[in-house]
């Protein structure tokens, strides 16, 4: 398989999750100690914990999953496995992207950006951060902007966005916090990544290396 | 990092299976989704039912406080991570006797939202939910640019007083309002002399030197907002209390009910030597101390620290307050 | 050395101050000669008194106790060193309303020594006194080549038991009986995981590395007898349990009361984990869990560990255990 | 004053208390060191908090007590403030040598040996220690020995005293204890020595070097 040749369907989905979950645990202390650094110490443990949960459902899949059935999947699995923050934040994004991509079979780079929007969207619409807040949503803005800049192909769009939530992610970095933990500390969280920021660009540009 | 545990990734299991064991006279545990710590008898006809739980490593909070006169079910969640809906739900449906239930939340964006959660999913089951939001915190700026104040231990104080309505009959609004004045009257600041360590981390939530201490810290390890040379506990005391005092603010002839609370390694001569302060500076601004309470109920691990809380009472939530409570953390009356 | 103090050679005074202020309702503080902790309502008419103290460092034992249904007064000697005889007596005095006076001692040279004095100063002035020592801890021989085992964690189920006794009316010899057959079918063992600091000395009473405990500890900092590895809870539960069933012996449908004690610096999460394995070992034994006592009441300062209590009871004896209780650090039934 | 003429009256002993004051201040952290490692670390502590309630009553003396006045309020002060063992031990040894001592103006050296072995079987009959339990009894009875063989000079037999007790507290190093907190240690406490005799060697160490 070349790339461009790439479909987003219910089995690269599953790959893509697959592939996140491997990641988490790969970076599980990495993401714990910037957590630990400004917030208490848990993101990384979280969201393997919930990943791991995950891994353990997919089998109960139809054989020939849409896309949106795996996002469903793994929406209500993290809600009901990871609590704290970034539960309810991830699962509502992973719903509302299932809930986007309906009951396609494969998304094209137009469904794509549709399903990162409304992830997008439900973040914000649950923990009302505004960009430059420091959290998650300073890597889902960038990500969803470039994905819909990058055109036709959906392997252009994986990529763009995963690059611009790293760079959201490292752009996190100088700012004050002013939402969740980190909030707590005014100007001691600055010089500090977001955790969130940096476990959504883990995930996007895992999904960008996923064939 | 050393702990009398055994596999640390199951250290909340297996505490909250020791609690069950040791308090089986006042509690149940449901364990299917886990965890649940609910009151023996619940639900408690005509009663409104009362929820709280957070993530773990606060105890006695919340699961010493389940019994008559105080919480209906306590619902833990992982260490220092908020529980997820489906316990939260579990709970409120295992105390619901048809005259509602309230969540006490502490003011995290995690326990917030995953208690929302739980309350939209229960009402879609029928169960009039409300909520109290905890933030008692003055460390923390409430402003448009932070998540708020946090939930520290005042929080207790919501749930005693809030429990004894409940118990005494009064309907969930009624509870609901009595539990946002005891919010709303309470004002807590903390500090710490050194870390705690979640157990599956391995590594302590911040590192202080032989001779700093950390002013204005949270519950759940996270750092404070100043760091500063150690000093004698009067003057700390005093560090602790004036922006408390201040910012309600308290004034001569308030009545007031003083909570010295322990963050989990502190000894309790250590209160002792606390309180006197605390008292001393309430006594020199003509404050009448109603009532005491020393001791670790809301707790980070086994943080050293120590933290004050101030609630100014009228006679009804003095009356509330004494009312007998039969929990295994705080008990009286009964 | 972190500690909330002031001055290292004021913590006793200020503890205990702190003490007096927060509990003014339980009890009173007579300060010449310093200290002497007594119940509010001392002395009560018809009512044998109970008396019993010690080094401070142990709070909430003693002062913690004092009120209602146990003792009737208090002496906090020096940081763990034994009062003198001159504030025991005055105790003795402050709590006799001619019934007698129960002296309830810790088994240690000075503890035995000075309250010994005490009781002949006592005797002299015309007051019928009558001492039990308390001698709980398996870790040490009790041969003619030891001082003889140390009164630990016990000593608080001796304070409550014959605290009920004298509160029902009993009699001086009744109520010493009691108490002897309390600390006589009570044994205990802890261990640490951390040494605790006296403030004055400002070093650590013992050395442990990062991957050792300290097995068979008293409550005096003192090192123990045997020094291993770091294991899993449940394995230093086992460690801790076995010397004590083995000692009695406790045996198949005997009654019991456990209570696992925290030495102060131990999260209240890791109490409950030790005592879920301890009531496994009893449910495997055949020996009923009568009652569960978990909270740190017999401390070193801030050391981190554990201690485990069984006490074997009778009908009698938990009907006691049972009577209410309203005191500082232990309220039930009032 | 030259060596021999030394008259053991309350003068005398007041000085010789006033020494010890000042030596158990001075020693006060090794005493302590030593009680750390084999007992409860407090025995430097609780001395020098009963011997510097002592100076501040000295003056509440007579201008001319006798040796016995002065031991005895040595006695009460050390048994109202010291607590602890060494508290009531010493107490009762200061106790009896007082009433030993009696009415006399001075001691000559028979006195000091009936003062020294007074002292030493208050502290047997108080802490039933037998020579080599490692306390401070395997000071003290070497000591009273040496003392009474030394012959009629009160220097020889202070100086005899006081080097005895250094060398029974040397010897109790080997030892394992079985009197007091150091007992419960078992085989544990070989090696170090006890407290008690090295305080006890210090105070008749004083007593030897005061005019
Ligand atoms: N209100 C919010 N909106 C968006 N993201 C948030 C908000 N609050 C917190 N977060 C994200 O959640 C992350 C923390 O997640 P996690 O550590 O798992 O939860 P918790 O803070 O409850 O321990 C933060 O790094 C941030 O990216
Ligand atoms: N039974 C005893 N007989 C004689 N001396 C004793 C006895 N018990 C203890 N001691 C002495 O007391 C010393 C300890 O004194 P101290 O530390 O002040 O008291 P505590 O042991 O109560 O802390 C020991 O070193 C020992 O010499
Ligand atoms: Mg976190
Ligand atoms: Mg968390
Ligand atoms: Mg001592
Ligand atoms: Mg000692």
């Amino acid at each position: 398989m070349t790339a461009g040749e790439t479909t987003l369907d219910g089995a690269w989905t599953r790959r893509w999750i697959e592939a996140v979950a491997a990641a988490v645990a790969e970076r599980k202390s990495a993401l714990t100690a910037l957590d630990r650094a400004i917030g208490d110490g848990d993101h990384g443990e979280n969201l393997d914990r919930g990943f791991q949960a995950v891994l353990g459902k997919l089998d109960a899949l139809d054989e020939q999953p849409t896309p949106g059935a795996v996002l469903k999947l793994v929406a209500t699995t993290l809600i009901s496995t990871v609590g704290g923050a970034a539960g309810p934040l991830y699962g509502t994004a992973f719903l509302k992207g299932a809930m986007a991509a309906g009951d396609r079979q494969a998304l094209d780079a137009a469904a794509l950006v549709e399903v990162l929007t409304a992830a997008r969207d439900g973040i914000v619409a649950r923990g009302k951060a505004e960009p430059n807040d420091k959290t998650m949503v300073d890597a889902w803005g960038p990500a969803v902007e470039a994905a819909a800049a990058a055109g036709d192909d959906v392997r252009a769009a994986l990529e763009a966005a995963a690059g611009a939530a790293e760079a959201g992610a490292v752009a996190t970095e100088p700012l004050v916090a002013h939402k969740g933990r980190a909030s707590y500390l005014g100007d001691r969280a600055i010089g500090h990544r977001d955790p969130g920021a940096e476990s959504s660009a883990l995930i996007l540009r895992v999904a960008a290396e996923t064939q | 990092m050393k702990k009398l545990i055994n596999d640390p990734t199951k250290t909340v299991d297996e505490g909250v299976a020791g609690f069950a064991a040791a308090h089986s006279d006042l509690v149940r545990v449901v364990v299917d989704p886990p965890f649940v710590v609910v009151r023996a008898d619940a639900p408690v006809a005509g009663k409104v039912g009362l929820v709280s739980g957070g993530g773990s490593g606060h105890e006695p909070l919340h699961a010493g406080f389940v019994g008559y006169g105080m919480l209906d079910a306590a619902v833990p969640g992982a260490m220092f991570t908020s529980p997820t809906p489906d316990p939260i739900l579990e709970a409120t449906k295992q105390v619901d006797a048809g005259a509602g239930v309230l969540h006490i939340v502490k003011n995290y964006t995690g326990d917030v939202l995953n208690f929302e959660t739980a309350a939209d999913l229960a009402l879609a089951e029928g169960i009039e939910v409300q909520s109290v939001v905890v933030d008692d915190d003055v460390a923390v700026k409430d402003s448009l640019y932070t998540a708020g104040r946090r939930g520290v231990a005042g929080t207790l104080l919501v749930e005693k007083i809030a429990g004894a309505a409940a118990e005494r009959g009064d309907s969930l609004d009624r509870v609901a309002e009595i539990a946002r004045t005891v919010n709303s009257q309470a004002r807590s600041m903390g500090l710490a002399l050194a870390p705690c360590t979640v157990p599956h981390a391995g590594e302590p939530s911040f590192e202080l030197g032989d001779d700093e201490v950390e002013i204005g810290i949270g519950i759940h390890g996270e750092p404070g907002r100043e760091r500063i040379a150690l000093e004698p506990a009067d003057r700390l005391v005093d560090r602790l209390i004036e922006p408390i005092l201040e910012d309600l603010p308290f004034a001569k002839d308030d009545r007031v009910v003083l909570l010295v609370n322990g963050m989990g390694g502190t000894p309790q001569s250590e209160l002792y030597i606390v309180f006197r302060r605390a008292a001393e500076v309430l006594a020199e601004r003509g404050i009448t101390l109603a009532r005491s309470l020393v001791g670790s109920y809301v707790t980070s691990l086994e943080m050293q620290g120590v933290s004050i809380t101030l609630l100014k009472v009228d006679d009804e939530l003095l009356d509330l307050y004494d009312a007998p409570v039969q929990t295994a953390a705080l008990r009286w009356g009964r």
